[in-house]
């Protein structure tokens, strides 16, 4: 029977990974997500299940071990907030280089440098555009709630073991501290070491049987001519998932006149920001995008034709602006509103923002 | 029905388990619920509050700017969130350090003088729960079986055996609240 | 007031006060924290030897983040871990002035090993005051490096066990065996004459960093009463009672 | 008279009451006030201000600098 | 007199710096930039202008180097590559969160992971869009010939100064590796104490005078209002940017039909690729921005109104595209086009390309 | 081919030949190069312990960076200065595998410090396999923290000097005295007696990952004669000379 | 006038330092010049090849596919650059080592015993600007003065002394260059 | 014909010319050819066959492992 329960989101994101079967966490401490590690602390998780939990010395190590460990074809994941994920750029570009499945989560803090500890999503930009070097993507998912923070560390697994490419969790400091009802998920055992011969078992280095050659994960190629066809396979991997992994919530969409595009706790901001709206007498819906990227391009220039505008609302300066621009492409108008700096904008002021940047502009 | 609570204090005086208990007891209710603390890097001593939402619907935004009632434990909490409180709200508030008594006559204010009740039953601890035996007397959204359930759920095993204590401090709050205002 | 006591309490009188170097803010530290009294005697020192104008303090990441708040100097707040390179910058572009840094244990030791090595092995001219409370203080009691076997923290909520969590790192031990370093010497602050001894310590180290001597590294080995969970007393007791047996006082270079 | 030759001045906003300076205190001069600040803290007072010697070992330990310590001549 | 003199674009860093008046130079080696250090290694200018020259322990430990020296109000820079920048972010966004003026040369070399150490420009997000966390933008400048790495390094001390803020020279393995002819700079003393007091002494970290407040150099807030305010601070400064400081070449764009928008390297190609389609009859230009932020956004759109269609050709799956497809707003067709993997385009390849995938499409 | 030759040169009269886990890739090390070496050991203490399955290596960049194109093992290539961290993850999450490191001396001593440092002090169950060449050779040729005082390198053009490029790093005697660290050796490859010497030192090492017992770790003092400068020759006889002074031969711990 | 060149040889033959005489030597004569050399991890034995481009005008791109002259030192540089030759264009090839020689019919093809005569001259070094020499003979492009100058500002002062053995190395090349094929 | 009791070959493809399987030799029996191989290296062989007694000391430090080493029984 499923379990309802009432916790945080940085405490659900410890224990979906424990129930989703996965092999190792590998993390550093940083408010506003300390809780994920310290959750599989306190649920020693290597005696359950046998999954691996370690505090390492820094988020480079973090992100490294990640890479070792998942290159063993093993579910493995690390946390960290915002100064944490900037140190594990390099570390990030290396698991995209190398084609290797994984888990990063981000509960994002206000920027730039050392900033504020309060809620933000000012890391769209680093997440989706590449924070680190080359050219590549991240599987980007946008919990808008405790449940989603449940649900999505198996679907990044399961998404990244499918392209293998590292996924991200982009949280940020609302839902990583806020307590809600959660159902968890039932268990799922670890995979067996056959059950990763099978799945991962021609890249993963896992220790070369005598039938099959050397696997080797690594993301050099001193070849210009072969470093360019990998660089075209990536190209293509992410097209494939631009066509099938696009997930996304629509809200009060049918009639909609204007519509907010948001995700995580914005949207659920610009959800009562709706409600304020209809009342005015405007027709607000919602696209909260919940694959950052693949981005749902397509989903918001098909709604194009029945609207007058679009307000993407983000706590942040502007920066998911640009994928909701690109996908209008010069259609109709659209605006950019947001708080920054750990100030979380009410609904009144976004159903204004509309009014005055849009409807009145 | 949506309640929107926020609870404010001190570091150290159960704001944050107080509203985790009241979250509880809204889920053996089947209600929506939301609990968001503020948090920072002041481990203790600096104010500590949380918001806590119980309603009947799917909850939008965790993060309000105005409180259908303020439950305040200090000054400065008192001096933050007395103007948060929408019109026609409630204030329940705790005398013991307050300097500047609320002015809004716009609201519901309550006291409860839950320092000195705890001294009297002779355990500090359980101060935070006389706060909210006081909450469940003016707002009676929760039964006080569901408080019961909902600390058995917060509380770990081991600690089971303090329920008892608890709901009677919880009993202490209902009955020693006083009204200073009542619209 | 009695009389009596108007009659001491006199200007003339006084023979011990708040450093003028220190602000009037109120710390942010937890109460009893060692961080307060650390402060309190790299104020003393700086303002003594009259070098304010001279003197540049690095602090990273961690609960002195904001001690700039407090020590009436030019600060540099730097990233987590960092404070030893920012200060081989300011260092060799201002070979004159006093450099400092001033970092806890999870800073130096974990995130930051890297850097103090490197800082302390080039002979960086510098001060290094490590406040080693065994713990991440800041973010919320997590282990650091310097935690002892056994010691509970929010990530070794059973006890720090070696078979998880490795050893605890000795490293001022390794640092004084750096051939850039003059000056290793591992101190503490809980009692009227251990914070007389830091203060002498902190003095020489700033002294060395005038006469161009090479790093001097002063650890105090200190408390964090909210992250160990204990009151400030019983940190203290704690502390001679276990750090005091893996992190033991005493100089160990003096060149 | 010639008994009070030391005394403390406590800044009783700043303290918090850590109570390190009673510790420190060979007088057991110092205890902490019933009285709350504003920040919620019983703050350091002298409990028995006739024992005080002055030695400021009090504010020596203390973290949050509060103590100003005065002595007199004899 | 002008001194004339063929060298590597890696070694005209080093060179400029010196008689720019640098104060620090922080690196760690790393193909293809090494020479920028080793050049300043066997010239000593220690000896000669005081200026520091210091080998860190690693890209991490260089950048906090300079956060720490420039924090000081001293012209300081580090030089890197892709792998080595992103390695860097945290410290990046530190410097932009502090408002510290510093110069950062990333000479970039194909992605992701560690990839190739030939040439692309697969860096142009990470760049321009943030690699670290938090709302923040760098100065960029583009260098597209030997020359103007020598002009940029004193070019991009002036504006990180004026505006407080980091500055990045984005080159890459061709400029930095290849010789050219060069007419180096003369020399600038490097400022004295006085002058950085008058310059900076608002919040350069000097040692506290009796007649100022501390200087703090600093990038966190606490309290969200303010930490709002100083991204809002931050984003006026941007804007002003954006109004002052676009820099940008048009090359044979008079009469023509159709653009390509290219940088550095791959600017200097679309030029022979624009006679062949001139060849062709076909009426090609080129936009080539100097500065990548700001970005030459208005001036791009100036053209729109004479222009078929664009090409952005860029060494990298395309990234800059973005930025040209904002400015244009779907007014007419912009296309992408590029090599990867430190493959070049050739210029008969782009003009096929603009062919193919504008002309004809 | 005399017919004396042909004689001798038969199947069964083979006493040497290249491992079998050698691939048929050659090299592309400088003539001379430490790298090939060791490698040459490595792959022969796996085939004669017969763990080419259950054995992972991690080679991080530097020289080494394309080691995986030589020894016919599973491999992860690290980011540079990472390995142990990568090594730490593969070893928790598969105890029963045998996890080495094959490190160079800029990327464990300076890059890689705080990684090194600290698996060695947790006492991951891992070998690690320590090439100093006192150089970056894979960049060409800057200084590394194990580079000698007076030494030149490209980034130390004059040789290199205390004051400008500080001390060189004894990093294996700091690691030495980490807890974790069971077994620490320094050896070289440059006569037909110290390379089997180092071969023994590498099967200890990996002998000790079976019985889990730490953290082994095998220094090899080599040469770089790009780096350097020299012919290979020429650059043996300056190690002999230079780097043994500094970097003495011999076992510091075994336990 | 344009000349686009690629030279390509083993590491250690001197490439990219007679590519950067060439490139001074451009200079002294006031024309724009590109050198840009392949770079690799392989700091000895692989190969090095370098492009110089000396022209009137301003260079676009430093990156070509296809050359005016190779001059190349070794068979893989052979394979894989005689093919990148124009239509008309010159190669310049050392015979030492080359097991498969040319075969395009549509270009130019001078051979020049770099290595024997550079033995017979007694120094190895002189090797490259042996075949200096011999491209300056099929492309006089630039005066022997020029390429004078431009050793001048190539080596360091202290190394000033060997112009005349490098220039006498030059000279030896241009009289040695035979002709294989010409169109 | 019993003086001959060793042997080597060297995978001349391979060989770099390192010339340390020369040095390491207790016998002098290796030299460097005149002639280079396909990467330009000239190659180590055998100069003095007759004087190899098999001992294996220049495959050990051969960085290359281009030898393979025979021994005669007796
Ligand atoms: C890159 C990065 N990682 C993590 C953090 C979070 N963080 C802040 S302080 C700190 C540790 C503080 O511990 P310590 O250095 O021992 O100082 P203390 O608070 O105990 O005095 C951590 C992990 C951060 N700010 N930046
Ligand atoms: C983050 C990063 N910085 C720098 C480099 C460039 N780099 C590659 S290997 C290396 C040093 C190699 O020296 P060492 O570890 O001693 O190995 P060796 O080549 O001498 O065997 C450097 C600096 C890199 N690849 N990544
Ligand atoms: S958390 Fe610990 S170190 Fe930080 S202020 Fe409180 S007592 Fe001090
Ligand atoms: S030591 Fe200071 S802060 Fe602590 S109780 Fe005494 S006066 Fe107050
Ligand atoms: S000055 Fe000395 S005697 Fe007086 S209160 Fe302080 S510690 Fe006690
Ligand atoms: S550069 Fe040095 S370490 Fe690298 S292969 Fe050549 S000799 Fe070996
Ligand atoms: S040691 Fe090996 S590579 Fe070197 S010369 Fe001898 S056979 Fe050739
Ligand atoms: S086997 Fe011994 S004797 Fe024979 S060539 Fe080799 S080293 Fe010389
Ligand atoms: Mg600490
Ligand atoms: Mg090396």
């Amino acid at each position: 029977m499923a379990e309802v329960r009432l916790m945080k989101g940085n405490e659900v994101i410890a224990e979906a990974a424990i129930r989703c079967g996965c092999d190792g966490y590998f993390g550093y401490p940083i408010t506003p997500q300390s809780e994920v590690m310290e959750t599989l602390m306190i649920r020693k998780p290597w005696e359950e299940t046998g999954m691996v939990v370690l505090q390492a010395e820094s988020e480079v190590a973090s992100i490294n071990m990640v890479y070792g460990g998942a290159s063993c074809g093993k579910k493995v994941m690390t946390s960290s907030s915002s100064p944490g994920v900037s140190l594990m750029q390099e570390g990030i570009t290396y698991l995209a280089g190398a084609e290797i499945p994984a888990l990063v989560v981000n509960v994002v803090r206000g920027g730039p440098g050392l900033g504020t500890i309060q809620p933000a999503q000012s890391d769209y930009y680093q997440t989706c555009k590449g924070g680190g070097h080359g050219d590549y993507r991240l599987i980007v998912l946008a919990p808008a709630s405790v449940q989603e923070m449940n649900d999505f560390v198996d679907l990044s697994f399961e998404l990244a073991f499918k392209y293998r490419n590292p996924a991200m969790i982009l949280s940020d400091g609302v839902i990583g501290q806020m307590m809600e009802k959660v159902t968890l998920s039932p268990y799922k055992a670890r995979w067996t070491d056959e059950e990763i011969e099978e799945i991962s078992g021609s890249w993963a280095t896992t220790g070369k049987k005598a039938n099959r050659s050397k696997n080797v994960s690594t993301s050099l190629e001193l070849d210009s001519d072969k470093q360019e066809e990998f660089n075209l396979h990536l190209g293509r991997k992410y097209k494939a998932m631009e066509e099938n992994e696009v997930r996304y919530e629509k809200i009060s969409c049918d009639d909609a006149e204007y519509m907010f595009v948001a995700y995580g706790s914005s949207a659920r901001i610009c959800q009562k920001a709706i409600e304020i709206c209809r009342e005015r007498g405007i027709k607000a819906g919602l696209l909260r995008p919940i694959t950052l990227y693949p981005f749902p391009t397509k989903q918001i220039k098909e709604m194009v034709p029945q609207l007058k505008g679009v307000l993407s609302v983000e706590l942040s300066m502007g920066q998911m602006v640009d994928d909701v621009r690109l996908a209008v492409n010069g259609a109709i108008p659209v605006e950019h509103y947001g708080h920054v700096g750990g100030i979380i904008h009410s609904p009144e002021e976004i159903a204004d923002a509309l009014e005055t940047l849009i409807i009145k502009a | 029905m949506t309640e929107e609570i926020i609870i404010a204090g001190f570091g150290g005086q159960g704001v944050l388990s107080m509203g985790k208990i009241l979250a509880y007891s809204g889920i053996m209710q089947d209600k929506e619920v939301a609990w968001m603390p503020s948090y920072g890097p002041e481990m203790r001593g600096g104010t500590a509050n949380v918001t806590v939402i119980i309603s009947d619907e799917r909850i939008s935004s965790p993060i309000l700017q105005k409180f259908d009632t303020a439950i305040v434990l200090n000054q400065q909490s008192l001096d933050k969130f007395e103007e948060q409180i929408k019109v026609g709200g409630t204030l329940v508030y705790d005398p013991n350090g307050i300097t500047k008594e609320p002015t809004r006559k716009d609201i519901n204010i309550y006291k409860i003088e839950g320092n000195a009740l705890a001294t009297e039953l002779g355990n500090a601890k359980t101060f935070n729960m006389i706060i909210l035996g006081a909450f469940m007397k003016v707002k009676p959204i929760l039964s006080l079986e569901d408080v019961e359930k909902g600390l058995g759920k917060s509380l770990p095993e081991r600690h089971h055996k303090l329920i008892p204590m608890n709901m009677k401090a919880v009993q202490c709050g209902m009955d020693n609240i006083k009204v200073v205002q009542e619209l | 007031m009695t009389e009596e006591l108007k009659d001491i309490q006199k200007e003339e009188n006084i023979v011990y006060k708040k450093s003028s170097l220190l602000t009037d803010n109120v710390m942010h530290y937890c109460p009893g924290c060692t961080h307060g009294v650390v402060h309190k005697l790299v104020a003393e020192v700086i303002e003594e030897m009259g070098i304010q104008g001279d003197t540049i303090g690095v602090s990273p990441v961690g609960c002195s983040v904001l001690a700039y708040n407090y020590i009436d100097i030019d600060w540099q707040e730097a990233a987590h871990g960092r404070a030893p390179a920012l200060a081989t910058a300011v260092s060799r572009l201002h070979p004159e002035k006093y450099v400092f840094t001033y970092q806890g244990d999870g800073d130096l030791a974990s995130i930051g090993c890297a850097e103090i090595m490197h800082a302390c092995n080039r002979g960086e001219n510098i001060v290094v005051i490590f406040i080693n409370n065994a713990i991440y203080g800041m973010t919320g009691g997590q282990m650091a490096p310097t935690t002892m076997i056994g010691q509970v923290t929010a990530t070794t909520p059973y006890g720090r066990d070696v078979k998880l969590n490795g050893y605890n790192m000795k490293i001022t031990e390794l640092i004084a065996q750096l051939p850039g370093t003059c000056y290793v010497t591992r101190e503490s602050a809980h009692t009227p004459a251990s914070v007389r001894k830091t203060k002498k310590a902190i003095r020489k180290a700033f002294e060395n960093a005038g006469q161009n001597k090479g790093t001097s590294f002063v650890e105090v080995v200190g408390t964090c009463s909210s992250g160990w969970k204990l009151t400030p007393e019983k940190a203290n007791e704690w502390m001679v009672d276990n750090s005091f047996k893996e992190y033991p006082l005493g100089t160990m270079k003096d060149e | 008279m010639a008994k009070v030759r030391g005394s403390i001045v406590v800044d009783v906003e700043k303290c918090k009451g850590c109570e390190l300076c009673a510790v420190a205190c060979p007088k057991d001069v110092i205890q902490l006030a019933h009285e709350v600040n504003g920040k919620g803290y019983h703050y350091a007072s002298m409990a028995k201000p006739e024992d005080c010697i002055g030695c400021a070992s009090c504010a020596l330990v203390c973290p949050d600098s509060c103590i100003t310590v005065y002595r007199a001549k004899a």
